[in-house]
């Protein structure tokens, strides 16, 4: 695989930083599939960066249309796709930023039936949802078939992302083996979100999937090491913060050691995650990535 | 009895009256022992800090953290350190952070 | 002022967050006019999350067209753009997005002469340019015309940010008093740019412009404190790094404390900066902001 | 002598062998003096760790680091703790930031 002269030009000031691995890291980038599972304030940014680097073929997957209360963060939509499924209206402005990006679209609810397959065309994933049920449910996928893992959330005005099932590390079971209860979280509706901060975070996800695609965590100079980033974006008077925290790698006793597309099959992750996390499941608000 | 910072993440400080960081003077929860760990300090939190009994479930659930809450000592995951047995020394810093579930 | 329905449906999100200060931060931000200088890398995300923010009117300023080599980072502009003023392209954008929005085109080159009466129009300046002649210069007016700045700097994988001439802090001379030498600046020209980078420095420009024109930082709760954030995108196996500096005041030996209109029009900025500058600016490259 | 961490960065780095986090022992260079300061520090960087002449003036220039180069220590700008005379305790976190100007 090469590059045509418009890529070379397109590409070349990424291209001259030492970190990105030069044309390896180009080529790294078009060669690979990725999946962005949410295509809401996080998939918004992640999506973007992704698309506008070079990254070759860009699987995006929502169920959702665009509603007016999205824009104030989902800068990938605008107000004449309202009403369109995201994927599409996703779609159409990452083709417009860069044409030379393939994409699919996936206007679905991912569930543990249709998980399994659709990840299998895929290098990386991206996980931009914003519930545990579809949280634990694309984490085991990537157990089962073995992709790595670019999980984050945000909330208000703070945001968390690690990566998991990637150089023998943990997965989302293994960092988190019991769910939170449902009367425990909150989700965006309840408690709102500043725009740019979501949109940081997903910004995050974008650079964290370059350095996974560009072979930036090796073995030989950089191996990974199993770490989740902290933001907070509203700090008082000291402005905004990202920690970066050392965590536990793979546990034995996690159920990932066994996991399989079978078994995928057989959780009831709504049970799993509590009875309250259907409502949350059913309620077109909550599940507005 | 150890002097230890603490910081709520995630926005954990809802249920610390808003408090992000603190610093705690923590007791040995048992007298025979000098040693302090973050069981003590989870026990100090929830007696001195939390206000309002009906946030009690939003940290403490059968005797330790909630599922949800992550616990860090000196920004290193608490699994890799002995969890709730972990000894804390002065000046140490232990952040307890809420898992999001926004996107 | 008050917001119509559509105006709650669109920012309702936002609004609910405790810091954002409901409906007062979101007529904060409807009744602010702000200029951002440079629609380049730290341009393209800091526009478009203040744009969909629902600031009042947007001011946007770049002398440039774009270019194929911009779109890997500067996401507000697009394949079918390449050619047009920078200006009307992120114009185009902004609109798409949230047609509420004003929006001023200022396509020109900032300079002593026309910058004063420029800057009068807005409250709050951004900083998005690349060299320092520029950020003196912005730094510089903001002082005589009283507006408050957030200025900002994105190299590699690394960036910058300040809040400038705000409640009685530090100006960029403050900080500055000697301009790096031409020979010591690395320029995204030399050394290329990773496109989230930049681009997540844009969004913390965008986070401190809204916390400014909501009123976040008040002397009754949250006194500003003159601080400087740095970003480095790239830490080996640590992620990302953000933190925050505090910073020195105001200098009482700043030129900053006799700065006006005339005495900027009688600065010669490229002088003070070094002679190699001069050729850095007349160089189209090393200018793309 | 004191035993502080030194951290690079806004590219600086590049100047240090591409070292961004390290720790000095640095010794007073006023032997009647018992205090070392960031002046000493400055010093011991650019004797210890510069291999290459020619990146000297990347670093220090005037007897002091150059134009363009923040200093902080523990997180404080400079400015703020007497500049190159700021006494260093040990543990103390000095950070040099080079000024980026791209956008
Ligand atoms: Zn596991
Ligand atoms: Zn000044």
């Amino acid at each position: 695989m090469s590059l045509d002269e418009d890529e070379y030009s397109r590409y070349g000031r990424q291209m001259q930083v030492p970190a990105f691995n030069a044309l390896n890291g180009q080529i790294g980038l078009k060669q690979s599939k990725i999946l962005v599972v949410g295509c809401g304030g996080l998939g918004s940014s992640a999506l973007l960066y992704l698309a506008a680097s070079g990254v070759g073929c860009i699987g995006v997957l929502d169920h959702d249309r665009v509603e007016l209360s999205n824009l104030h963060r989902q800068i990938i939509h605008e107000t004449s796709t309202i009403g369109m499924l995201k994927t599409e209206s996703a779609c159409q402005r990452i083709k417009a930023l860069n044409q030379n990006i393939t994409v699919n679209i996936h206007s679905l609810f991912l569930s543990n039936q249709n998980a399994y397959n659709i990840f299998q065309k895929y290098d990386l994933i991206l996980d931009c949802t914003d519930n545990p049920i579809t949280k634990y449910l694309i984490s085991d996928t990537c157990v089962a078939s073995k992709k790595p893992l670019v999980s984050a959330s945000s909330v208000k005005t703070d945001g968390q992302l690690m990566i998991l099932n990637y150089q023998n590390g943990p997965c989302y079971r293994c960092i988190h083996p019991k769910p939170t209860k449902p009367e425990n979280i909150a989700t965006c509706s309840d408690d709102g979100v500043i725009g740019p901060c979501v949109g940081l975070v997903g910004t995050l996800m974008s650079i964290e999937s370059i350095k996974i695609l560009t072979n930036y965590y090796n073995e030989e100079t950089n191996p990974f090491k199993p770490i989740m980033l902290m933001y907070s974006g509203y700090m008082a008077n000291d402005g905004q913060m990202l920690k970066s925290f050392k965590m536990r790698g793979k546990m034995l006793n996690c159920l990932c050691g066994k996991m399989n597309k079978e078994m995928i099959q057989n959780i009831n992750y709504t049970q799993f995650c509590g009875k309250i996390d259907y409502d949350v499941l059913n309620n077109t608000h909550s599940i507005d990535f | 009895m150890v002097a230890v910072k603490v910081e709520f993440l995630g926005g954990l400080d809802q249920v610390f009256g808003g408090v992000r960081n603190t610093k705690c003077v923590v007791q040995p929860r048992n007298e025979d022992n000098d040693e302090v760990t973050i069981r003590d300090l989870i026990d100090h939190l929830a007696e001195k800090m939390i206000t309002n009994d009906k946030d009690m479930d939003m940290f403490i659930q059968e005797g330790t953290v909630r599922p949800g809450i992550l616990v860090l000592v000196n920004d290193t995951d608490w699994e890799l350190e002995d969890k709730e047995e972990c000894v804390l020394d002065d000046g140490d810093l232990v952040s307890f952070t809420s898992t999001l579930h926004g996107g």
